[in-house]
């Protein structure tokens, strides 16, 4: 349908997915040849629980149009509750992104169990339409930004003592 | 006791239509025809089935294979009464009531449909009647239905239909509605419209094809 | 409560039984129906197999009327009597809703009448507006002359459950056997009461048509039915009006009233035969013979 | 941060290596492009690309690289690490190199074989390699850490799978807890009959195993037991097993029926699971005369002294052994085993649920496993076949796929259904001379002596129609079918619809994960397809592993088995545990969790978020520790880390952070 959107913009998307069920679910897709948008770059951490907030930040001051994180569903967490934890983080982060003047849209979690090949599918297509439709990611430029690291430390701060009441 | 017909069994995949599968299959949800296992749970469902040229279950693998003449010519979609207990019960989510329609539809347009056949002229008079006025004049349209196929039987109706009459139940009054240009402009919009669903559109024929 | 009330071609000619009955009996429990304002035909089976864009457009202008009959009341609740209007507006409501590129054709279509459908329709049947809006219970304390004693099959037909309709189980429904046992009768177990009638065939092509319906009838005297309930005006005409001709047709010769289920309500109302449109009946059914003394006697200790 | 960096030595060198995988990548990624490209890219001394990265050729290539001093950590852009990143780190250590100076680009799961447009699939393919090398850069040479492994395994489910594999375990001298949480071992097969294609006796067969089971010094049985919890991991997990009381002293009963004759209710009065409800126990029962172990069981629902504590309590007296004992209570124990095979089984489909077909609606319509005890010589007819009224059938119809096959209940194919219908098929006519017709929609016999044993029941003239059977109704369109069953279905092979009456229809009902599926998985942390059965590793070259190390597949619980695949599976799945065992330790891969004292501010925040208390707190030192012996390597501690003072090995914050940089900068 957007053939020309496409000439026109194609959106770039850091993936971070667990290597239980999120990552296991995108090779299931591939062993099924389920065909998705070339746009998202994967990158495989143990847990969703890993994801230090200061990745996202980083993934969009390295120009990203979109992040997307995936983790296994609600008690279903190889390591029992790392996905709540990454949940509790990007809530707060989104908040902090709106701040930043960067739309929620852009950040994105979602649960893929392994047997979800066809949602990682559905999943990816989904958010590169979506970040398709918002454009390009516009940031200050980045010496600037860094000149604010403290802000972005403090936000990375906050975060993280949300992210680690337990 | 039909004509014998072994002489023409034989199907040339010249004479098969490539694109007949897609053609049905571009209305909404047809492509889940394509999912068919030939259970045959529909002609067993079917009421009508024991009356058909070729049963549903046949007529989807012959769509499938392009028999495009033979199940547009079949009495098969006519006889189809829409009860829709084949989609219903379909373990596949084939909308088999649909492709009838789709069928239908098709037969009319290349004119392909059994002749002398009631039931497609039966829908073309009540199309006729709707598009005139807005509502369908079930008297009108028994009778010129009798007058077209099989005007004997209109006399052995004609007990049946003075019954009605006394009881207040059959009339030759033209029914219609009161505001027709609204009604003529909505439907004329659509007389331009090359409609997907009813399958007469080349371009997207093709593009489904392929 | 009120509601727009869709007629239907069927309900004006062969099925105005229907229309009569069920409006006295609305009245009788004081449920508001008011009409639909220069309502068209929904563009059901036959004219579907010429056009379906056309038929969802017929559809898609009543839905417009109604929401502007209703537009105070926000929600527009279309009564629909007849199976196959019922259906065919069903089924257009549902392809408006999933198909975007038929909604926007049927949109700018209306456009050019200044109509516009804005998805504020609900449709209702009246057998759903009666068991859930209103219930057994209340409709069981109006009844003034109880079925007591009377065996009915319940006869729903193909097109009011199928395939759309959420208010009751496609395979088995109940709606009208509650309505009927809250009238104070029995209901005969009855695997066909979904099984096709036959439809428009029983006029066209004769013997394939009344078959049909013959197997329905001869299967619901079988299991001691005193009348047949129908909620569909073809159905009413198919198994009642060539009774004569099958029995002449086929092995044992059939002879059962067969009814609108809202005209079974009526007489259980207490309402007039000329109320329920009895007299238009080929198989006579009069208020009277409903509870034979008899009957009373049977069920005494009750 | 800086930390990190200065421990490497000396600028990196590293070699790229793109695999082609047969046409599998190279029809998509144009390889060459992406190789000339990982040749510009900082540090990279050494690219190219070979057909079959993983063959031995392609290892060599590596290993020569690295023995020739040209590289010293490698990339290799091919498949997906979770299939050969052992095989490559493998081939690093023959090559005298560390193995964790090794990354994988995935570009065969997440780019040639999910992408339709060559220049993109290409381009995707150079980020991803970019990424790894920007990376692995920063990787440092780790070792694996051993733990020692306990040689006891814990088998769940004590159907024909878990007590092959039990015994297997057993044979080789491990010790072996059979958990099943019926009062018997046996599960499904113990109530067949006869099993297909060779009609051998299906207890003949199976009662030796069951008590082999009983008496084999090296198991452990408990039944009417259940697994209450499970902690650890591979090689060492700690579980709870929840002994539910039967109110009988299992050392004491010989199961003599003594106390069941006496018990105050004379006549059964609940459904007997055993027989699926075709007859009725009493609340003291033993389930089948082969039970195992042989011992009563109070059912507590039904037990007057139990559920109303006044009774007569007859069957104390009849006891001469005092096993009876009403005070038995519930009992927890705790077992430590090194590795878990889970054979959970299946439960059969809900034929109630096709209202077409009047299961529960007309009294003659029974599932297959009903008619399974019908036809057993031990079951409640004593193997007669006949309908409620008594009377012999005439004419049987066999409708198959019930719940299979179907969009609306269970899309795949139970696999099972058409050969216990030809089974049933042979058995009722042999029984009762019956017409018998088997409704199918296609015939699936695939294993040794089935499709002869197609062939056979063709011979015995069993009526075959295929087609699925629309209806079963009780009305009729002509005098014969009055007082019948109808099925009504098309004869696809002729194109006509069929009525044919019947006096009996058996429903071959499909096979389904069990109602508990959902908290077994959990408790023992293994995933499910979305059907729900258990999740195998690899379909193929891993299928009864799970993503658990040390948690094993059997039996129908990872997909609808016969007995023969079943207990293969089985074997395989003893044979899996034993190899793990009999290696006597694990290597645990060292992505654990590290701490960096100098940064540690000792705010404490890491010490409640580990789940397994793998981080304590030095209080003289005010620092946190970590217990690299404890730590899973989630990293969750690592992440909210507020000094960044902890690291995870292979996911610092460091190689994270050039991971992001080069997936975005270099293409």
């Amino acid at each position: 349908m957007s053939d020309n959107d496409k000439k026109q913009f194609e959106p770039r998307i850091v993936a971070f997915f667990c290597n239980w069920c999120t990552y296991t679910a995108a090779d299931l897709a591939g062993t099924a040849r389920m065909t998705y948008s070339p746009n998202v770059r994967v990158i495989r951490v143990m847990c969703s629980g890993r994801l230090d907030p200061q990745f996202i930040l980083k993934a969009f001051r390295e120009g990203a149009d979109g992040v997307l994180i995936g983790g296994c569903h609600p008690g279903d967490c190889h390591y029992q509750e790392g996905n709540y934890k990454a949940l509790r983080r990007v809530t707060l982060l989104k908040r902090f992104l709106s701040m930043m003047g960067i739309e929620e849209e852009r950040l994105r979690l979602e649960w893929i169990a392994a047997s979800e090949g066809d949602k990682v599918q559905k999943v990816i297509n989904e958010m590169t339409e979506q970040v398709r439709k918002l454009g390009p990611l516009k940031l200050e430029p980045m010496s600037q930004l860094r000149g604010e690291e403290d802000m972005v430390a403090s936000v990375e701060k906050a975060v993280i003592a949300e992210g680690g009441v337990s | 006791m039909e004509k014998w017909q072994g002489w023409d069994k034989i199907r040339y995949e010249s004479e098969l239509s490539p694109v007949f599968a897609y053609e049905i299959a571009s209305i909404p949800g047809g492509d889940k025809l394509f999912n068919c296992i030939q259970c045959g749970t529909c002609s067993g469902m079917c009421p009508l089935s024991p009356y058909m040229d070729y049963t549903p279950r046949q007529i989807i693998a012959m769509i499938r294979a392009g028999f495009k003449m033979e199940v547009l010519s079949s009495y098969t979609t006519w006889l189809c009464a829409s009860c829709y207990s084949c989609t219903v019960e379909c373990p596949k989510e084939i909308k088999l009531t649909d492709i009838m329609y789709a069928a239908k539809r098709l037969a009319i347009r290349e004119k392909v449909y059994p002749k002398r056949f009631p039931i497609p002229i039966l829908a073309s008079e009540f199309f006729r009647s709707v598009e005139d006025s807005g509502r369908s004049s079930e008297g009108r349209i028994l009778v010129r239905l009798y007058l077209k196929t099989n005007p004997l039987n209109m006399i052995k109706q004609a007990a049946l239909g003075f019954k009605l009459m006394i009881r207040g139940r059959f009339s030759l009054k033209k029914e219609g509605v009161k505001r027709r240009d609204e009604l003529h402009r909505v439907l004329k919009y659509l007389e331009k419209e090359r409609m997907v669903q009813s399958g007469d559109d080349p371009v997207m024929m093709k593009e489904a094809a392929l | 409560m009120s509601y727009i009330y869709y007629p239907g071609c069927s309900l004006k000619g062969t099925g105005r039984a229907y229309e009569e009955s069920l409006l006295s009996v609305f009245k009788a429990l004081d449920i508001k129906l008011e009409e639909l304002d220069d309502w068209n035909c929904c563009g059901a089976t036959s004219y579907m197999s010429v056009s379906e864009l056309k038929a969802f457009a017929l559809c898609a202008r009543n839905f417009a009327l109604a929401e502007r009959q209703a537009r105070d009341s926000g929600m527009a609740d279309l009564v629909v009597p007849c199976a196959a209007c019922y259906l065919g507006l069903n089924k257009a409501k549902r392809y408006l809703d999933e198909y975007p590129d038929i909604r926007k054709k049927i949109d700018e279509a209306l456009a050019t009448a200044n109509l516009a459908y804005n998805d504020h329709i609900r449709i209702r049947h009246p057998l759903d507006v009666l068991v859930n809006d209103i219930g057994g219970e209340r409709i069981t304390e109006r009844v003034t002359r109880p079925l007591a004693g009377m065996k009915v099959a319940c006869y729903y037909g193909c097109q009011i459950v199928r395939p759309y309709a959420d208010f009751d189980d496609q395979e088995n429904p109940q709606s009208m056997n509650i309505l009927v046992r809250a009238l104070g009768a029995e209901t005969v177990d009855w695997p066909l009461k979904t099984r096709c009638c036959g439809g428009s065939l029983s006029g066209t092509i004769q013997d394939v048509g009344q078959r049909l319906s013959y197997i329905l009838l001869r299967e619901a005297i079988r299991r001691g039915a005193d009348v047949i309930a129908t909620a569909c005006p073809l159905c009413q005409f198919n198994l009642e009006c060539y009774q004569k001709e099958m029995s002449r047709r086929y092995d044992k010769p059939v002879h059962i009233p067969v009814l609108y289920f809202t005209q079974l309500m009526g007489v259980a109302l207490g309402l007039s035969e000329r109320q329920l449109a009895l007299q238009r009946l080929f198989v006579p059914f009069t208020a009277g013979s409903v509870v034979p003394e008899t009957v009373g006697g049977q069920h005494v200790g009750n | 941060m800086s930390v990190i960096e200065s421990k490497s030595n000396g600028t990196p060198k590293v070699g790229v290596y793109v695999c082609h995988c047969g046409i599998n990548i190279a029809s998509k990624v144009d390889v060459q492009k992406t190789v000339d490209f990982a040749r510009t890219l900082p540090n990279v001394t050494v690219a190219t690309e070979y057909k079959f990265m993983c063959s031995d050729p392609g290892q060599e290539m590596i290993q020569k690289d690295l023995r020739d001093g040209k590289i010293d950590r490698v990339v290799v852009a091919s498949c997906s690490p979770l299939m050969h990143e052992p095989t490559f780190r493998r081939a690093m250590v023959a090559a005298n190199a560390n193995p964790f100076l090794f990354q994988m680009a995935n570009i065969r799961e997440h780019v040639s074989w999910v992408t339709l447009d060559k220049n993109a699939a290409t381009e995707k393919a150079k980020a991803l390699i970019a990424a790894a090398v920007t990376r692995i850069v920063l990787h440092q040479p780790l070792e694996k850490t051993r733990v020692p492994v306990n040689s006891d395994v814990l088998v769940v489910g004590g159907g024909i799978a878990g007590i092959h594999a039990a015994l297997t375990l057993a044979e080789a001298g491990r010790k072996v807890y059979l958990v099943e949480k019926e009062p018997t071992i046996g599960g499904h097969m113990a109530k067949f009959d006869k099993t297909f294609p060779t009609l051998d006796c299906s207890a003949c067969i199976l009662t030796p195993k069951m008590s082999a089971v009983r008496a084999h010094p090296n198991i452990t049985l408990w039944t009417y037991s259940e697994v209450a919890g499970v902690e650890g991991f591979i090689g060492n997990f700690k579980v709870q097993v929840k002994r539910k009381p039967r109110y009988v002293k299992e050392d004491l009963c010989v199961g003599c029926y003594e106390c069941i004759e006496a018990c105050v209710f004379k006549k059964g009065i609940v459904k007997d699971e055993f027989n699926v409800g075709l007859s009725k126990r009493k609340p003291i029962y033993i389930p089948f005369p082969q039970a195992t172990p042989l011992v009563a069981v109070i059912d507590p629902l039904t037990c007057a002294q139990i559920k109303r504590g006044k009774c007569k309590m007859p069957c104390v007296d009849a006891c001469e052994r005092d096993a009876i004992d009403f005070n038995q209570k519930e009992e927890i124990k705790e077992i430590e085993v090194g590795a878990i095979i889970l054979a959970t089984g299946f439960k059969t489909f809900d034929a109630g649920r096709i209202a077409r077909y009047g299961y529960g609606k007309y009294p003659d319509v029974y599932t297959s496993l009903e008619v399974e005890r019908m036809v057993n010589a031990a079951g409640p007819t004593a193997g007669e076949v006949h309908i409620r009224s008594g009377e012999k059938p005439k004419t049987v119809g066999i409708v198959h796929c019930v719940g299979s096959r179907d969009s609306k209940t269970n899309v795949y194919c139970s696999r099972v259904c058409c050969m216990y219908s030809l089974k049933l098929a042979h058995l009722i006519k042999e029984r009762t001379g019956a017409e018998v017709y088997n409704f199918y929609i296609d015939m699936r016999t695939p294993g040794k002596g089935y499709e002869e044993f197609y062939e056979k029941l063709l011979k015995e003239n069993v009526h075959f129609i295929r087609g699925r059977v629309a209806e079963i109704s009780d009305w009729s369109t002509i005098p014969q079918e009055e007082g019948k069953l109808v099925i009504r279905v098309e004869d696809t092979l002729v194109g006509a619809v069929r009525r044919i009456p019947v006096d009996m229809v058996v429903l071959s009902v499909g096979l389904e994960p069990n109602d508990d599926v959902d908290e077994v998985r959990r408790l023992f942390n293994v995933s499910c397809s979305h059907e729900g059965w258990f999740l195998e590793r690899h379909p193929k070259l891993a299928p009864v592993s799970t993503f658990t190390d040390g948690v094993f597949l059997a039996g129908a619980c990872q997909g609808p088995k016969d007995i023969p695949d079943s207990v293969a599976q089985a074997g395989a799945a003893a044979a899996e545990a034993l190899a793990l065992i009999d290696r006597g330790y694990v290597e645990l891969e060292p992505n654990t969790a590290f701490l960096q004292e100098e940064f540690c501010s000792g705010c404490r925040t890491c010490v409640g978020l580990c789940p397994y208390s793998a981080i304590s707190f030095n209080e003289e030192k005010n620092i946190s520790s970590v217990n690299g012996a404890l730590c899973k390597g989630c990293g969750t501690c690592v992440a909210a880390c507020p000094s960044g003072a902890l690291q995870q090995n292979l996911f610092t914050d460091e190689q994270i952070l050039h991971e992001i940089e080069g997936v975005m900068n270099y293409v």
